[in-house]
């Protein structure tokens, strides 16, 4: 009896499934709060043709930048791209598609997409390029625009601490975009810096239930830093 | 003469009120945290997931966890919260936060903002922009009234991709603060010793100057 | 003969499979939590905010603030989460509850349920029921195969005003165990005892009977 | 300098300015998690032709089932209304109006008010009376109606903790509504069992950020229990 422990031992059993051209939804927002492992893993096994859900595309050689390297991503669907120079270049060559999507529109699109609502109305784009060619419609006076929800064939987040259930809880601003991303993959896994076992967290301050998370995997983190600013 | 960076960021924070929450966008917006009057209080939002931004950490409190949406090190303050992103562009989105600060290409008579894609240059994205200039209350323009040419940023029409649609009620710049309202530029302050002349040689849209233009307080 | 509502339920309860998350409406299938199968662990979500539901209280654990959705005091089992009424519908919503359990008053053979409102008598609401149906993975109907005048509730066509469309898949009476496909009931077991003749008389839409119908096993 | 401290000092100044015929939000589930005070002050302010969006009506002579007494309610949207005589009756007269709304739908209709977005689509209710009048439309082959979002110009909302800001953590399962309706009043007033000070609550773990909330009170509560169920 496995019960609901979710624990795998390995980076390949954690992203076991991934194939060629599948999406995975990524949490993170820059380098803070990023699947270190999970990337890394993916970069291991050489996927390709990749859709990649995520805010950003980390940086040159660190983050979900290191897929770039072999052109394993085909598509990137991201509110800002700007912080590395593979990235800039293969865009360029037309070897990289990029969908540029509205920070807070892309995290309702994830939410959205978790949540069974397959489309919404927002006001965010209406009148500019990324309402183009997307209906529009006025609710009280106001035009917004039709958005459709996004979903995963793997989801992988990183969280602070996750029980052998996969209820998570983030630390600091390391939970960013993880919440959402985790509820959009139809296979979520959890990177996580501390396991720990059921009981251990306080049940109303679960960030994420285990029910999003199909696996749950020991992680060890650079955490790296993308801007380091100090006080004068 | 024209403002500097810092001077245009100490008009901003005139404009806030005790009690505001307020997101400021990169450059001259964030300065404006460093000069709100001592005697209200304010409380930033970073839209990575943070209401309460505060300093830069010292060494010593430097945390990988902590950052904004600049993607720098940054402290909460004390009675901050701290959320998922959708939760913090509901926040956006629904109007909850007063004020958003934040630059821009070109402004028009509309209120029309264009403020992140130059065509033909490397495109990297909207970020949050896109969300802030549709759900704030209230939006505040800084930028240089003309740019490194001298050709105006305060237009008829936006040339440039748009950021959004009729949105933008007040601007800030080196050389004025405008009101945006019945498709004109309504010049209400000028800086000090700046000539209302400079200022009509240097909007492009449709200006409207009262009788007596102020100068602004310091 | 005729099952009882526990042995229903006993029958309801051999669906799940470990690692389960289900959600047991009010009635027979709350009863199914008692027969779970000792070699699985099931969770039980409860749609005002708790999944990892437990049993009642007693006396000393007794606490206005932890209720289910029948507004019942109940527990929380080690591992649970709480959460708010969005999240909890996000779930059920979005297809992660993996099975739910739900009585009805009539269902059809397009799979389609009426379950919350009979017209002239009092309106209550459908509580998390619409939800419940549009979002779950695998929804198994509980009732009695007819009503206590003996009419079937098994129809070609529902008459009360629906619950949900084409999201029934699996019937467990007190007669037998339908699936519900092609347009038709399919027999697939039977009450110990109980007839294929009496099932198909209590049986009002299209049904499929095989040629042979094992009795359910306990 | 009253910064962001929003206690008030009586309930008479924490539900100020609310008037006939407006739209009240109120949290709780049952009479789990509801603003009790706040309810009895509604009461004593006699306050008439009032929607209320909750998802129940409390019970004969507690919670929002008070407010039937005087007939201060036009119309109740509610997922389940079956807990009290006085209702039924005043329906049945045609002095009380109901819209019924599925739980999700309501929990979804009240975030989306508070976070902007004027409408999402929902398979929830295609097909039934709830439909009935409402857009659908297909994605990826499944129909779904359009559902529009509500707002108010109250919220009511009961909290286990609040700091003088206005952050909030509820306890147990008496979070249930509270949050979204939080988010979805013009004016949100919390009334709470235990105010704190600025600090004391973890930000990561702040269930509703003060910048929902514009008022809060020291309450006192009965929590009555709805259905006492005890283990045999």
């Amino acid at each position: 009896m496995a019960g609901f422990d979710k624990v795998v031992n390995s980076y390949a059993e954690a992203m076991a499934g991934l194939e060629d051209n599948m999406t995975v939804i990524a949490g993170g927002f820059g380098l803070c709060g990023i699947p270190e492992g999970l990337i890394a893993q993916m970069k291991l096994m050489q996927t390709k043709g990749l859709t990649i859900v995520s805010n950003n595309c980390g940086v040159d050689g660190f983050g979900l930048g290191i897929l770039l390297e072999d052109k394993q991503i085909k598509k990137m669907i991201s509110s800002y791209v700007g912080e590395n120079a593979l990235f800039e270049q293969q865009l360029l060559n037309g070897e990289l598609e990029v969908e540029l999507t509205p920070q807070g529109t892309l995290a309702e699109k994830m939410r959205a997409g978790g949540a069974g609502i397959p489309a919404f109305y927002t006001a965010t784009g209406y009148g500019t390029p990324v309402g183009e060619g997307k209906e529009s419609r006025e609710f009280n006076g106001r035009p917004y625009i039709l958005e459709e929800s996004i979903t995963g064939d793997f989801a992988i987040i990183k969280a602070y601490k996750a029980d052998r259930y996969g209820n998570c809880i983030y630390r600091h601003t390391a939970q960013n975009f993880n919440p959402m991303a985790a509820t959009a993959g139809k296979i979520t896994i959890v990177e996580v810096e501390h396991i720990v076992e059921p009981g251990e967290l306080e049940p109303s301050q679960i960030h994420t239930p285990g029910i999003y998370v199909d696996r749950v995997i020991q992680g060890s983190f650079e955490k790296r830093i993308e801007r380091k600013v100090v006080a004068k | 003469m024209a403002l500097s960076r810092e001077q245009i960021a100490m008009r901003v924070a005139q404009e806030f009120q005790d009690g505001d929450y307020v997101n400021l966008g990169i450059g001259i917006p964030t300065l404006a945290a460093n000069y709100v009057p001592a005697d209200i209080q304010v409380m930033l939002q970073s839209e990575n997931g943070l209401l309460g931004m505060g300093p830069n950490p010292t060494e010593d409190q430097l945390d990988a966890d902590m950052i904004n949406a600049g993607k720098e090190t940054v402290t909460a303050v004390t009675g901050a919260s701290i959320f998922n992103s959708a939760e913090s562009f509901a926040m956006i989105r629904g109007g909850h936060v007063d004020f958003t600060v934040l630059g821009a290409f070109e402004v028009d008579v509309s209120g029309n903002i264009a403020s992140w894609m130059i065509p033909n240059k490397l495109i990297k994205g909207m970020g949050g922009a896109m969300d802030l200039v549709a759900g704030a209350k209230n939006i505040i323009v800084t930028m240089t009234h003309a740019d490194k040419h001298g050709n105006s940023k305060l237009l008829q029409q936006c040339t440039l991709p748009l950021t959004g649609v009729n949105c933008i009620t007040r601007i800030i710049t080196d050389l004025a603060v405008l009101e945006v309202k019945n498709q004109a530029f309504y010049l209400s302050e000028r800086a000090p010793g700046v000539s209302v002349e400079e200022i009509q040689a240097k909007t492009a849209g449709e200006l409207v100057v009262p009788e007596y233009v102020p100068e602004m307080q310091f």
